[in-house]
Order: structure tokens, then C-alpha cells, then sequence
């Protein structure tokens, strides 16, 4: 913080980086042409770098809504985004490997996943209505291992350890899977033709988020996070809005996993453990709580710089060959990545976004030293 | 408990951009009470948090000097303040809500310099001064009412036994009869030689406590002096003793004529 | 002022309290007590430390459940009704501890006073529906029209725990008029100001009882302000209802004196 | 019969370890309110430094220098980052736990490599039987350890002011300073002390019937997780009381899975979390804890 | 953006070198293969062994100048058991290797099993799971935890007194490993008139001691287990100390001669057999000998476990492939999947295989040992490899 006081620059900038958002607009522009064109340049793994990000990105944006907007800590995100990815795969599912399937229309059960993870969320939102912080935070952490227990034993739905095969999406006759589609001579596999959905459902997520936080549904989130007596006292129907917020996170859950399930293209219960939660907690506290922008930036961040690491381990300084004893490169792909949580919470209070801020939120946001006298 | 005089020379104090002292220097003499007025946001709580060195828990920092019994202030931390037998009463009450009545005041005799016999007597004192604090000795702080916790907010400072009080406003949500012993707590106390730095909005029983008193406007001292004399000057009998009761009823019949009038809402979609 | 009285009486109900008690494990904090709020009017509720008058105000606004007795707003019940539905009804109050978020800004604040008078809900605020868009730059105007007659407006755009704590209380003010209410609670609305600021809050509650012709219920320990302010008082003492009447004949009501007041009376 | 009792024996001593492990977390969550993650690797240091030791000095010599070494981990993670952290937002830095947590346990896991280490205890893999039933020597040592401490911070909490000063700084640290309550060295104190535990814990998590320390044994502090929150994050009985909820329904929930069939098999992970969450639904701050309770 | 580098340029089986076709990972000088462990998470034990073993391999083979007038090249990914970082691997190196010579973590090679149809690349799992069984591009070393059961449970009747009627207790993991061995005891039960006693546990359980209190309370008569190390010392160590002495044995991950540094081992050396799919790496047969004497000599300060026998068979068979496709003059994807096809009575030095038949494990035949402080490896054989007649009849 205090390295944007020493300049009153981000004063002076505020009020026309507001007025006309002139520049910013073409920068925003070309980062999102540029997101268009990637398809064609980078290969398989990148895109689904990219995939997994978009994934996480929308997955984090309901858990900032969640626990950044409304302070209701939760560690059972990843138990949702399951919900979203079985769920998927039961209603798509044609039933042939011999698990439950309905054999819906993808697109349709795309949309009942999501609507599934909804319901999953509101059906446990009365117990999260009676608890608070770190008592919310591990009760949530029981979905966790509820999950777990069904993921691994309801084998006719979940197919068990093995997990289920993931029916490609496809919408308007076109399908999302490795049938060849040579565009501008570029063979479109799943993942060219997923980063489009992804980004489409990214962008559009991203902003109703926003719009919700900015709006009067998301000062009465904050204010129960703030002073929850006095947001009743205000009018706020808390015990509704909780409940309501806690669906509404729950879905983009669901959302982000079904967009998971058909990046893997097969669901596999280990995936959605206690790890992926605090994953996504790590993503909001380091890109920064209770914005959209915030939770973009860290899944992007955690989810991205693991892969990164893993992939050009083996040239990170001071690693060695596996087994001659010094530092293997997972081990440090693995010790950057911890240090990197530990100094981006230490030395960027505000999460990433407080680097790229130009909002006056960020420049006199003194107040958070107060901050400590109404708890 | 022996008193000490405590000096500042040009304090300033600012919280990143916002400055919210300009060279502020001021004495407490030993055995003496000294108040501070001043309006919302002249920075009396400011103040007072630079001299206990507590202004960094609010984003703030502050330059120049503050000496204790000869012995600087500026640059040490809050505890070691307290170690020399300085005790802030901070705004706004700031019980420890979660905690019982009881272990409030024992965290008050925390910083104390005494042995247990005087921890012992301190805390007899404050309950026959607030009794309902002894009723409500395992009660937890957050729920009682605002006066009730204001008091416990002084009581906990007696607790330690102090050289130097601060008090931030401790009359503050006050009905007429405690605020009333406050007061005559503060001139015990005071009486016993311990020095006393009041900052106060009751101005009218600030300066019948204070040999001295100080006016700080928008960061700054504009006026200082015997406490007599200043509640004579009429700049202060205007902003801060208010006018006697007689015209006030007529000065609130005025006030409605002066102020803007408040047009209904309706609601048109 | 008894015209504006009846220029509101017909949407401004009277409030009455009846018998109304609330015990706490092994203290009685409110014991049977009674009285009533006429349309229009500043009834002003007194009484030592203790004396259970936020506690009133808690079940007023639904913050605490009555243990016995009944609150009437007009024709409506209020004991057992939640806080938000009571907000419905009109009655809006402030904190005697500030319940301000610190990092939220001003105007935020009092937007969310606002909430009980907007509709937006997810989807509006999320698809950005134009009918949302219309409804908040309305009520940014209004809330920018309040603030200005609390005389907060060039503060709405900082974080509200930047402000000294004067300048919070009028923020708390100023959001409880965004609610537009029809009944305001106010408890201690005054505490921590100098002697011109009281005089000038004080204008402002009598201009909004006079300009809105709502009902209003103040607590204060400023006998001063309470002089100056309230049609009629009620004195609590331990729960108990131990006075009521007009400013006047209260201030000399030797049970008061004994209890309250004491003989030399300290504040200004 | 017998089998129920020597369940519920089993479990009341497996359970006896993990109050050892929530009282870690309760006593950092009383001095800081943030949630330990970074527990698990403390486990791992203290049972490290143990296991390498006790071949050349002896196991209780071992046993210190790994409490020792262990308060002295804790002790740095909170010089290092708990202290430098600005912001108040406890749930913030819980998530710098994580990455701490990250940190040690992949280089300590390094440092284990595929090895399982000894800890050369005494008690080796005797047994006290009573009747038909058997006992462990380390699972008695183990419950006798978990009550000795653990009566120990009660009376600690009780009669002196660290308690005091500890609920104080976490709740309000400006007004804590206020009272002359040194921040710094009581979050330091917290910390260290719950290293040691941890060092403790570790000791009876790596005797028989376990092999030794390996590079998992850290996991075992995710099973008390539900124990410090249904006893009460900031109550040293509910440590007690909830590593023994935990422990005795994990065993019996094992020992009658053939029973309940119904509920899908291996539910001994699931059901602590389950009784958790019906604990909380009637005690929403667990058995022993404060309740949040608010007024304005 | 038709100047994409991704723009297709099919060059698939164009004769290079020494006129051998190729395709993908193979140049001239090297031919590349994929290595996805796991060495530091869950399976790292198991990840590091078998790594370690396939570059000792490695390098040997390229000592001896390589295979086909290439050098061999390891490209190694630790996926850390992370299923995301697993499929992000092996969407990394399928472009530009060959094939893969260890691919850990079978519920990721299941989610990538459509993939790996349509890339053709071979890929030789490190995971025994039947699940894993039926495509001819992935093929499973040795007999599957099935299999590796039913054999074991043979042994106990054969030579442990198990018999028709007895209660056979089964400990093993959630997941594809112990319930892939749990079908196998099924079998065994049905087809003998046992009764199984199921007891799941997770790799978080290290204290059996409720679980044997259950199986002693149903009367069993000897215990499987198919779970870790640590789960199997614990059983031993606890059923020995509460006077449950009755035979125990184990699939092959349920073992690790690290297990006898412990105060475990003199239980474990009592009352506890290992099957496995291969000569135990401390055996004296040639193969076994000279593998640990040379791995001993590379990595001196890691012990010698299965891991790096299964490792070390991989590659080898791996290399086997590699050998006899080269003489068939096609270093394609194809041609390396149809040289294994043809690989039958082969026997890599630890035990015979036979690749003829995708949908079966190269072997049926286990090989039951026993932990031994005296031999190398810490183990011992105690019946020499053998195919059970159960297993032969054995359908899935
Ligand atoms: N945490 C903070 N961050 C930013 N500015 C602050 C902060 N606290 C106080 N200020 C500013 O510093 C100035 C002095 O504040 P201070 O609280 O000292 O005034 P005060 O005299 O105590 O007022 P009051 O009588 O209302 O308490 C004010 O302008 C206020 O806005
Ligand atoms: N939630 C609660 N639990 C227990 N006791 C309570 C609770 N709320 C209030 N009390 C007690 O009830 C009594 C009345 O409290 P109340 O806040 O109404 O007093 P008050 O009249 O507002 O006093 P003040 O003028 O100091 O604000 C006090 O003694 C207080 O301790
Ligand atoms: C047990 C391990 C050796 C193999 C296990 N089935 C896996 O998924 O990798
Ligand atoms: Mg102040
Ligand atoms: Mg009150």
C-alpha cells in the first residue's frame, strides 16, 4: 500500500482514468483480440493451461462472491464444482458405459448441472446460515469429504475411483471434441474449440458478477459482511440474501466444473479434494477479495504458475536430475509456488490487483488500518 | 504513584495523504490536568494515539518529539509507553467485547507496575466506583450497555496504575450523574499526583477540571492558556461551552428557518 | 408545529409500547414499560446508564425479541417481526456505537439505506437491466440531496472510517434518513460533538421532524438537546418506567433528580 | 462386547493424539484467530528432528531437541510472516499458512526421501492386556501425555495472565498495546508452544502401531481439524473433548463398517466430520467455545 | 492466420536414417520417450524407484550405443499425483515423444485413454489396475492386482491352511488399486467357499488397530491386504500384538523393505508374504543380481525396492519393442505398438511375459515372497513364480 502513498499520482489520475476511459479501453481491446487469436498459434498445452484458468477463473468468481463479498469462508468449493461436473456427465451421459445417464441434449445438461450445483448449495446454505468464520470455513470442509465418500462409492452414478467418460459438449451442431476442423488450415481439436466456450462463458460470468457486486444486491452482501445486525436493521433480508448468495457461488461452481469436466474430458474423483478448495481461496485472497478482477487475476495466477513451473522444471535454477539428491524439479516447482502464496500476502495485502489499481479504492485506502477497531 | 511532566515539541501526524497535525507542541506538567478541545477532526484523537504510539494501527505516522519524565517517546512502541506508567483511555470505549467484565480489567493491570496487593486495591477502587462492573463481574464486555462499557473503559485504565492519563472523551454516552463522577474521579486521581491529558466535548466540565487548556483546530493549536481565562474568551464559550439554555430553545426555533429544508421523497419510476 | 403534524398524521401511525418487558439471563432490563409516541412529534426516552433504552430500541427495530408486551406501529405488531420487515415499515434508526462499515465509502452507506426503497435484485443488477441503471442514478441523487442537508456531502465519496467521530455519527444519521423513514430512532446522536456541532445536529433532527413530519424517538444524555428537542420524555430507571411527561415537568421530577439528573447538573 | 470396548478404547487413545494436535490449533487460533495450515508441517519437523537424533543421543534427549526444534519452526514462521503481515484479515493469513505449509513440507519430505523412520521410543510394541482386551504401552503414554498438557494450559490459561493477554491481543490490537501487551512476543509465544506440541503429537503418530515417520505421517492433522472446531476453536477442554469424539466415533464408525454397509464403506474418514456438523447445527461455535454474541 | 505454426503439415512415416520409418519423437540421433511420476506426492515412493531404475536403463542402453543407431531420451514430468498437472503432462510431451515408458496414477491414464487411442503413442502404466486393461496402446506389465490376489489367496490355501468355509479378512484401499484386488478375492471366495471380510481404508488411515479389533471380532482365519506400507506394518504389528496370528499377505504395494529399519519388521518377518508379479529385486538370479548391484552403484543412498524392479521391466520392455520394430524398419507409433503385439515368452529377467493379448496382463504368473533382513532387498522367495489355476480360469 504504502508504495502508492509516497505518490499522490494515483490521486490526480482518478478522476480521468474514470471520466474517459480512453486508453485502458484499447488495452482491454487487444488483450481480448489477442485471446481470439491464441488458438491458432500456441499448441495443446497451453490452451489448456488457458482452459484450466478460465475454469478456475469462473469457479473463483463465485467463491469471491461468497467469501470475499459477503465474508462467509468457505472450503467446500470444490465439492460444487463436482456437483457441476457429475452432474454434467449424469445428464449427458447416454448411459452406454453402463453408468446412470439420461442421455439429455449436452447443452441442456450443461445448464441443469449448474442448476444442480445450485440446489446442492441451497440445500446447505441453512446450516451455513447458523455458522461464522473459521466454523463455517471447516464445516464446509465436511462437503469435502461427503463428496469424497460419493464420488468413490456411488459407482453407478460416479463410476467410482475410475471416474466417467465426459460426452462432449455441442451446441448448434458443433461438437467439442477431437473431430478435425481445419480452420485457416489449423487442425481445431477440443481444446481450440473449448477456449472460445470458455471464453464466452468467462466474459459473461465475469461481468454479471460484477454487475452484481456493484449493484444493490452487492451492497447488501457487503454490509452483511461488515455489520450483519445493521444490514437487517437497514432492511436487508440477511438469513434470504446468505442463502441466495450462497446459490448463486454454488453455480458458478457448477459452471466452472462442467467446463472442467470437458477440458479433462473425464472426471476423476481425487481431483476434487480439499487441495482444490483451499486452491481456490488461495486464488481469491492472492488476486485480491471480493472483486471480479480480483478473482480472475488469482486463478489465473495459481492455477497457471504450477503448470509453468512443472513444465520448465527441469531449467529452474538449481534443480538437479531426479534421484542424484539435490533439488528435483518438481520439489522446486513446488517450493516456488509456496513462497510465492506466503510473499504475495505479505507484500501485496490487497491481492494482485492492488498492483494494476487505479480506482481511488486503492490509493486512499487508509481506512483498513480502522479496520480493526469494529471487530 | 508519582505524576511526571510529559512534553511535545512540533508534533506532526498524518494519515498517508491526510495530515492531521501541523507542529503541534504542548506540556502536561507533573501532578497537572491539562485538557484539549477541539472539533470533529482536530485532531485530538490524533493526538493522543501519537503520543501512546498507537497510530500505525490506523494506517497514520507521526514526526517530532514527545518526552516522558526526560526520557523520549518518539520512536519506541506502544508497550514500552505503557511501561512508563502511560495509560490511554481510547475513543470510542474499545472493551474487549468478547472477554468478561473481569478479565477486562485484569488485562488493564496487565502493563501495571504494581504487585498483586496493588492490582488487588485497584481493582476494589473501580468497583466502588462502578459498582454495577462488580454485579457484572463475568458478564461478557460486549453486552453491556454504552455507558456501562464506558466505564469499564475507565475502570480498565485505573487498573494499571498509571503516571500519565490519556483520556479520550470518557464522559462519552454518559448519563448526567456518572459523568459527574467521572469527574471526580479525575480530580482524585489527579489530586494524588498523577498528571491527566483530557481530551473532552463537554468543554464546560473539561475546564472546571484543567488548570490548562489547549484548542486544537483542524491539526493545529490556536489557542492555549490558563483554563479560566480561555473558558472566558468568547470564542470558546461560543464553540465549545454552546450558549446557556434560555436562548437555546429560541436558537433552535432559529434553527429551523436556518438550515436547509429536507423536500419529501417520492418515488417516481 | 401541530400543523405539519396533521399534515402527516394520516401516513405517520403513532407508536405505542405496552407492558413491554425483556429479561436477559438474571437481569430484567426492561420491566413493564409504557408510552407512547404521538404522529409528528420528538419523544425523547432518558434515563441513568443501564437503564434499558437501547434495549428499547433493539426490540423496536427487532434487534432483541420482547419477552412479554406488544409494540404497535399504526394497525402492525412489531414484537416477534424480523428486522428487515420492520425496516419495511418505515422505522429507521442509528447506533449508539457506530455500526458504520470503515472501508465502505460514505455514499455506499447510505445506498444501503436505501435498500428497503429500491428492487434490483441479482439478475437486474447483474444483466444491468436498464430499469436497474435508472433506479440507482435516482437514488444516488437523493442520497447526494440528504447528505448535503446533514451537512456530509462533500464527505461521500471517502471511506467512512476516515472520519472523525462526529462526522460518523452524522453519517449514521444521514443513512437512517435514506431509509425515508416514518419513525426514527435515534440513540445518542449527539455524543462526542462540541457544544455548535450539537446545536447544529439539533437543527437538523427539528428540520426533519418539521420538513417530513415524521415521528421521532430520541435518546440523549444532553439534557440541553433534550430540552430543546422533544415534545415529551419518558425516564427509565433499572427497566422502569419512573417519569413521563412534557421536557419540563420531567426535569423537576425529584425521582428523576435523584436518579438521573443528580443536583448539580454537569452537562451543558 | 469385548470388540466395542477395545473400540472405544482404541479410540479414546487415538483420539488422545488428536486433542495433542487441536490444542495446536487451538492455542495459535486463541493468540491470532487464524487458522493453522501450516500445523501438518510442524508434525513433520518435530517427528523429523526426533527420528534423525534418537540414534546418537538417546530418545529423550531426541524427544527435547525435537520439541525444541520444533517451537523453534513455529516460532520463525510467526518472526517471518505472521509478524510481517499488514493487513487484519485473519482468513488472509491463513491462506499465507497454506504456502508456509507448502514450503516445509515439500522440503522436508525431501529430507525423508522414501524412508520410514524409527523414532526408537521405549515403549516399543508392548502391550498391557486386561482381560480379552489389549492395549498399547504408546497409546497409554500417549493419553496420559495429551491429559498432562492439556491440564497443564488449562491451569496456565486459568492462573496466569497469558491467557488473558493472548484473547486480548487477538480480539483488538491496538487497544491490547494499550494495556502494554507486547503483540509481538505473545503471537511468538503461541507459536512456539504450539510447535512443541505438534513435536509431541508427532512422537505418538509415528510409534507403533504405526512404522515410523514417513512423508504422509502429516496428514494426520487433517483429523483434527473437526476435532478443534466441535470442541471449540479457542477452548482447551474442547481440544480434549473433541480429539476423543473424534478418535472414538472414527474407531467405532471403522470397526462396524461391515455394519453399515448401507452408508458405503470406509466411512471412518467421514463420520468426525459428520458428527462435527451435527454438533454444530445445535452449538454453533462447538461444545466449549465462545459464542459470537453481538449487541448494538 | 494461415502462417500459424500450427498449420497441419502431415510427416508421418517418412523413411529417416538407416531407412526406418518414423513419426513422432524419433529423429535420427534419439528417440524420445515420456516419463509421467509421481516424486512428491502420494505414489513418490513408488515414483522415484521406477524413475530412477528407467534412466539407469537408459543410460546403459545408450552406453551400448543406443537402440537403432539412436540414443534413448527420457523426458521426465512429476505430476506430483495431481490429476490436473498429469493431463497437462501428457498433453506437453505427446507431440514430441514417442511413447511412454511409465505413466503413474491409473485414474489418469484412464482420463486420458481416449487420447492416447487417437495418438496411437504406447503407453506402459505403472499401475496394475484390470481397468487399465484392453487397448493395444496400453499395456499392463505383470499380473494385475486381480490376478496378483487370487494368486496370494492360492498360496494361503495351498500352503497356509486356509480353507472352504473360513473367513478371509481383506483390508484394502478406496480406488482402483484395492478394489481392483478386492475383485480378486471376491473370486476367490466364490469359486472356494470363503467368506471375505471387507475392510476399507484411505492412504490417511496409519493405525489399523480398529480395523484388526473388527477382523478379529468376525473370526477371520488370514488377512489380505492391498494397500501401502505403512497400512501393512501397522496390521502386522498390531494382529501380532493383540494374539490375531493368523497368515497376512500383501499385494506388491504393500511393501517396502524400508519397513524393516522399523520395530515393525520382527512381526512382519513372522507372520507376513508379499505377491508380486516379479522376481523380488534381492533374488540371486542373475537378472535380479546384476539390476541391484548396478542400481546400488548408481543411486547408492536409495534402497533397492519393487519399484525398481517394475521400473527397470518397463523400460526394458519398452526397449524390447523398440529393438524388434527397428528391425522391422518402422520407428513409427504403429510399428512400435505392432513389435510389442508380437512379443511372447519374453522374459526381461524378473519374470515372463507375453503382450500377444491386449485385453490380458502380460502375465498371470506372482511370485510370493517374504520380508527377510538377511537378503538383499530386504526379501525372500517363498513359492517361485507360478500362474494358480484360479487365475488361469479367471474371467473379468
Ligand atoms: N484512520 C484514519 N485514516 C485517515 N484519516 C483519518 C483516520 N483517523 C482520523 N483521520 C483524519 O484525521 C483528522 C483528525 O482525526 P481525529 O480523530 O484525531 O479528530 P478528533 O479531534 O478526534 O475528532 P472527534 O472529536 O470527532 O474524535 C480527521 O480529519 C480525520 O478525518
Ligand atoms: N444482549 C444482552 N445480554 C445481556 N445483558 C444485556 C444485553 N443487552 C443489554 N443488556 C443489559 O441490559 C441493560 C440495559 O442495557 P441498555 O443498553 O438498554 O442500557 P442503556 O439504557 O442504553 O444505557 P446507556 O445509556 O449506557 O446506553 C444493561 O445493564 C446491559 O448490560
Ligand atoms: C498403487 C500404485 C503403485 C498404483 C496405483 N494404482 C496408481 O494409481 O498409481
Ligand atoms: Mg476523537
Ligand atoms: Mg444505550
Amino acid at each position: 500500500m504504502s508504495d502508492v502513498l509516497t505518490k499522490p499520482a494515483p490521486e490526480a489520475a482518478t478522476p480521468r482514468t474514470r471520466k474517459l476511459p480512453g486508453p485502458r479501453v484499447y488495452v482491454w481491446l487487444a488483450g481480448f483480440v489477442l485471446l481470439l487469436v491464441l488458438p491458432f498459434y500456441l499448441e495443446r498445452f497451453w490452451l489448456q493451461a488457458g482452459l484450466f484458468a478460465m475454469a478456475a477463473a469462473i469457479g473463483a468468481i463465485g467463491l469471491n462472491l461468497l467469501t470475499g463479498a459477503t465474508g462467509q469462508l468457505s472450503m467446500g468449493h470444490a465439492f460444487f464444482l463436482a456437483v457441476g461436473a457429475y452432474g454434467y456427465c449424469a445428464f449427458a451421459g447416454d448411459g452406454a458405459d453402463g453408468l446412470t445417464g439420461l442421455g439429455l441434449p449436452t447443452w441442456l445438461a450443461a445448464v441443469l448441472a449448474v442448476g444442480l450445483a445450485g440446489v446442492a448449495g441451497g440445500v446447505f446454505s441453512p446450516i451455513a446460515g447458523r455458522l461464522r468464520g473459521a466454523y463455517l470455513g471447516i464445516a464446509t470442509l465436511a462437503l469435502i469429504f461427503i463428496g469424497q465418500h460419493v464420488l468413490f462409492n456411488a459407482h453407478d452414478l460416479t463410476g467410482g475411483f475410475n471416474g466417467r467418460d465426459v460426452p462432449p459438449f455441442s451446441i448448434f451442431g458443433l461438437t467439442f471434441d477431437d473431430s478435425e476442423l481445419l480452420v485457416a488450415a489449423v487442425p481445431f481439436g477440443t481444446a481450440e474449440k473449448l477456449w472460445y466456450l470458455g471464453l464466452v462463458l468467462l466474459l459473461a460470468g465475469g461481468l454479471f458478477a460484477r454487475g452484481v457486486l456493484r449493484g444493490r444486491p452487492g451492497r447488501a452482501m457487503n454490509a452483511i459482511r461488515d455489520h450483519q445486525i445493521a444490514a437487517g436493521v437497514m432492511g436487508v433480508p440477511v438469513a434470504r440474501y446468505r442463502a441466495a448468495v450462497f446459490v448463486l457461488s454454488s453455480m458458478y461452481a457448477g459452471l466452472a466444473g462442467v467446463l472442467l469436466a470437458l477440458v479433462f474430458q473425464r472426471t476423476v474423483p481425487e481431483y476434487f479434494g480439499m487441495v482444490l478448495s483451499l486452491e481456490y481461496l488461495a486464488m481469491i485472497v492472492i488476486g485480491g477479495l471480493g472483486s471480479v478482477s480480483g478473482a480472475v487475476v488469482g486463478a489465473v495466477f495459481v492455477s497457471l504458475l504450477p503448470q509453468i513451473l512443472t513444465r520448465y522444471s527441469d531449467s529452474l535454477p538449481l534443480v538437479s536430475e531426479a534421484g542424484t539428491g539435490g533439488v528435483s524439479p518438481g520439489e522446486a516447482a513446488k517450493y516456488l509456488y509456496g513462497a510465492a502464496l506466503v510473499a504475495v500476502v505479505l507484500f501485496l495485502p490487497g491481492g494482485l490487483v492492488r498492483l494494476a489499481a487505479r480506482r481511488p479504492k486503492a490509493s486512499s485506502a487508509q481506512p483498513s488500518g480502522t479496520e480493526g477497531n469494529d471487530r | 504513584m508519582q505524576g511526571a511532566a510529559l512534553t511535545v515539541r512540533d508534533l506532526s501526524a498524518s494519515y498517508g495523504p491526510v495530515r492531521a497535525l501541523r507542529s503541534v507542541s504542548l506540556d502536561v506538567p507533573e501532578g497537572a490536568c491539562v485538557t484539549v478541545l477541539g472539533g470533529n477532526g482536530a485532531g485530538k484523537s490524533t493526538l493522543l494515539r501519537a503520543i501512546s504510539r498507537t497510530l500505525a494501527f490506523h494506517g497514520g505516522s507521526a514526526t517530532g518529539t514527545v518526552h516522558f519524565d526526560g526520557k523520549p517517546l518518539h520512536g519506541t512502541g506502544a508497550d514500552r509507553v505503557v511501561g512508563e506508567g502511560i495509560c490511554q483511555v481510547p475513543e470510542g470505549r474499545q472493551v474487549f467485547a468478547r472477554m468478561t467484565v473481569e478479565d477486562n480489567l485484569r488485562a488493564g493491570a496487565l502493563g501495571a507496575r504494581g504487585d498483586r496487593a496493588a492490582k488487588a486495591a485497584a481493582l476494589r477502587r473501580v468497583h466502588e466506583l462502578f459498582p454495577v462492573l462488580a454485579e457484572r463481574a463475568h458478564q461478557r464486555a460486549g453486552l453491556l450497555s454504552g455507558g456501562e462499557q464506558q466505564m469499564l473503559a475507565v475502570g480498565r485504565a485505573l487498573m494499571a496504575g498509571p503516571r500519565l492519563l490519556l483520556l479520550d472523551e470518557p464522559s462519552l454516552g454518559l448519563a448526567p450523574l456518572m459523568a459527574a463522577r467521572i469527574a471526580d474521579t479525575i480530580r482524585e486521581i489527579n489530586s494524588q499526583g498523577v498528571s491527566v491529558l483530557l481530551v473532552e466535548q463537554n468543554a464546560a466540565l473539561a475546564l472546571k477540571l484543567a488548570e490548562t487548556a489547549y484548542v486544537l483546530e483542524v491539526g493545529e493549536v490556536t489557542l492555549s492558556g490558563n483554563a479560566d481565562t480561555l473558558a472566558a474568551s468568547d470564542e470558546v464559550r461560543r464553540r465549545y461551552l454552546g450558549v446557556v439554555d434560555e436562548d437555546a430553545a429560541a436558537d433552535a426555533g432559529r434553527a429551523t428557518a436556518e438550515h436547509p429544508v429536507l423536500t419529501r421523497w417520492e418515488d417516481t419510476p | 408545529m401541530s400543523d405539519t403534524a396533521a399534515a402527516t398524521a394520516q401516513d405517520v401511525p403513532a407508536l405505542e409500547v405496552r407492558a413491554l418487558t425483556v429479561k436477559f439471563a438474571g437481569l430484567t432490563a426492561l420491566d413493564a414499560v409504557d408510552f407512547t409516541v404521538a404522529p409528528g412529534t420528538v419523544h425523547a426516552v432518558i434515563g441513568p446508564n443501564g437503564a434499558g433504552k437501547s434495549t428499547c430500541f433493539n426490540v423496536l427495530s427487532g434487534v432483541y425479541r420482547a419477552t412479554s408486551g406488544s409494540v404497535r406501529f399504526g394497525a402492525h405488531e412489531l414484537t416477534g417481526e424480523p428486522p428487515h420487515r420492520i425496516a419495511a415499515r418505515g422505522i429507521a434508526r442509528t447506533f449508539q456505537n457506530l455500526a458504520l462499515p470503515p472501508r465502505a465509502t460514505v455514499a455506499d452507506s447510505l445506498l444501503l439505506g436505501r435498500h428497503r426503497l429500491t428492487r434490483t435484485g441479482f439478475v437486474a443488477a447483474g444483466l444491468r437491466l436498464p430499469q436497474a441503471v435508472r433506479e440507482e442514478a435516482r437514488h444516488r441523487e437523493r442520497v447526494r440531496e440528504i447528505a448535503a442537508f446533514v451537512g456530509i456531502e462533500e464527505h461521500l465519496a471517502k471511506p467512512a472510517g476516515s472520519l472523525p467521530y462526529g462526522l460518523q455519527k452524522l453519517a449514521e444519521l444521514a443513512r437512517a434518513l435514506c431509509m425515508e423513514p416514518r419513525l426514527l430512532l435515534l440513540d445518542e446522536p449527539v455524543a462526542g460533538m462540541t457544544a455548535d456541532e450539537r446545536r447544529r445536529t439539533a437543527a437538523v433532527i427539528a428540520g426533519v421532524r418539521d420538513s417530513l413530519g415524521i415521528s421521532i424517538v430520541l435518546v440523549e444524555h444532553d439534557m440541553g438537546m433534550v430540552m430543546r428537542l422533544a415534545d415529551s420524555v419518558t425516564v427509565l430507571d433499572f427497566g422502569k418506567r419512573i417519569a413521563d411527561g412534557t421536557p419540563a415537568a420531567v426535569q423537576n421530577d425529584p425521582a428523576v433528580v435523584r436518579a438521573y439528573l443528580g443536583q448539580s447538573e454537569e452537562s451543558a | 462386547m469385548s470388540t466395542f470396548v477395545e473400540l472405544l478404547l482404541n479410540g479414546v487413545s487415538m483420539g488422545s493424539v488428536y486433542a495433542l494436535i487441536a490444542l495446536g490449533f487451538v492455542v495459535i487460533f486463541k493468540a491470532t484467530e487464524v487458522v493453522n495450515f501450516a500445523h501438518a508441517s510442524l508434525l513433520l519437523a518435530g517427528g523429523y528432528v526426533t527420528a534423525v537424533l534418537h540414534d546418537d543421543i538417546g530418545f529423550w534427549p531426541a524427544l527435547l531437541v525435537g520439541i525444541a526444534g520444533a517451537a523453534l519452526v513455529g516460532a520463525a514462521i510467526e518472526f517471518l510472516v505472521m509478524r510481517r503481515y499488514r493487513g487484519h484479515d485473519h482468513s488472509v493469513l491463513a491462506i499465507a499458512t497454506i504456502g508456509v505449509d507448502i514450503l516445509l513440507v515439500t522440503d522436508l519430505t525431501r529430507r525423508i526421501g522414501t524412508d520410514v523412520l524409527a523414532v526408537g521410543d521405549p515403549w516399543g510394541d508392548a502391550v498391557l492386556e486386561i482381560g480379552p482386551l489389549t492395549i498399547a504401552h504408546t497409546r497409554i503414554a500417549a493419553f496420559l501425555a495429551a491429559g498432562l498438557l492439556i491440564t497443564a494450559f488449562l491451569l496456565a490459561f486459568r492462573y496466569t495472565s497469558w491467557g488473558v493477554a493472548m484473547r486480548a491481543a487477538a480480539e483488538n490490537a491496538e487497544t491490547a498495546a494499550l494495556m502494554g501487551i507486547r503483540l509481538g512476543r505473545v503471537s511468538l509465544g503461541a507459536w512456539a508452544v504450539a510447535g512443541g506440541l505438534a513435536a509431541v503429537a508427532a512422537l505418538f503418530l509415528t510409534v507403533f502401531p504405526t512404522p515410523g515417520l514417513e512423508r504422509a505421517t502429516s496428514l494426520a492433522a487433517l483429523k483434527a481439524f473437526p476435532a478443534a472446531i466441535l470442541g471449540g476453536l479457542d477452548s482447551t477442554t474442547g481440544a480434549l473433548v473433541g480429539g476423543l469424539v473424534v478418535g472414538i466415533t472414527e474407531s467405532l464408525a471403522t470397526g462396524y463398517q461391515s455394519d453399515l454397509t448401507f452408508l458405503g464403506r470406509g466411512l471412518g474418514e467421514l463420520a468426525p466430520y459428520l458428527v462435527m456438523v451435527a454438533i454444530l447445527l445445535v452449538r454453533p461455535a462447538g461444545l466449549f467455545g465462545t459464542k459470537e454474541l453481538a449487541r448494538v | 492466420a494461415g502462417c500459424s505454426s500450427k498449420a497441419k503439415d502431415k510427416d508421418s512415416g517418412k523413411a529417416g536414417a538407416g531407412g526406418v520409418k518414423t513419426d513422432v519423437g524419433v529423429t535420427d540421433k534419439t528417440i524420445k520417450l515420456g516419463v509421467l511420476t509421481d516424486m512428491t506426492g502420494v505414489y513418490a515412493t513408488l515414483g522415484k524407484s521406477v524413475t530412477q531404475a528407467q534412466q539407469l536403463y537408459v543410460k546403459q542402453a545408450n552406453a551400448e550405443g543406443g537402440i537403432c543407431g539412436r540414443k534413448l531420451e527420457l523426458v521426465v514430468r512429476d505430476h506430483g499425483y495431481d490429476p490436473q498437472k498429469a493431463v497437462a503432462g501428457y498433453s506437453e510431451l505427446e507431440p514430441d515423444v514417442l511413447g511412454f515408458a511409465q505413466f503413474i496414477g491409473s485414474p489418469f491414464v484412464a482420463a486420458v485413454k481416449q487420447r492416447i487411442t487417437t495418438d496411437k503413442a504406447l503407453v506402459l502404466p505403472q499401475a496394475w489396475s484390470a481397468s487399465l486393461l484392453g487397448s493395444e496402446y496400453i499395456r499392463v506389465l505383470g499380473s494385475t492386482y486381480d490376478i496378483e490376489t487370487i494368486n496370494a489367496i492360492d498360496f494361503l490355501m495351498k500352503e497356509k491352511g486356509l480353507k472352504k468355509g473360513d473367513k478371509l479378512g481383506h483390508v484394502y484401499f478406496e480406488g482402483d488399486y484395492g478394489e481392483n484386488a478386492l475383485a480378486g478375492s471376491k473370486y476367490m471366495a466364490e469359486q472356494n467357499g470363503l467368506t471375505v471380510v471387507e475392510q476399507k481404508i484411505k492412504p490417511t488411515d496409519n493405525d489399523m488397530t480398529a480395523q484388526v479389533a473388527a477382523l478379529k471380532k468376525a473370526g477371520v482365519k488370514a488377512i489380505v491386504i492391498s494397500a501401502g506400507p505403512r497400512q501393512a506394518a501397522s496390521l502386522v504389528g498390531v494382529a501380532a500384538a493383540t494374539g490375531l496370528t493368523v497368515p497376512i499377505i500383501g499385494n506388491n504395494s504393500a511393501y517396502a523393505p524400508q519397513l524393516l529399519g522399523t520395530q515393525a519388521a520382527p512381526a512382519l518377518e513372522k507372520m507376513y508374504y508379499i505377491s508380486t508379479p516379479s522376481l523380488p529385486i534381492g533374488d540371486d538370479a542373475e537378472g535380479p543380481s546384476k539390476l541391484a548391484a548396478d542400481y546400488a552403484a548408481a543411486y547408492p543412498k536409495d534402497s533397492l525396492d519393487n519399484g525398481v524392479v517394475a521400473g527397470w521391466t518397463a523400460a526394458e520392455t519398452f526397449g524390447e519393442a523398440l529393438k524388434r520394430a527397428c528391425e522391422a524398419k518402422d520407428l513409427t507409433r504403429e510399428g512400435v505398438d505392432k513389435a510389442l503385439l508380437g512379443i511372447k515368452d519374453w522374459n526381461a529377467g524378473f519374470g515372463v511375459h507375453d503382450f500377444t493379448d491386449p485385453s490380458a496382463p502380460s502375465s498371470l504368473e506372482s511370485v510370493i515372497i517374504k520380508p527377510d533382513k538377511a537378503a538383499k532387498g530386504g526379501s525372500s522367495v517363498v513359492r517361485e513364480a507360478e500362474i494358480s489355476d484360479a487365475a488361469k480360469s479367471f474371467k473379468r
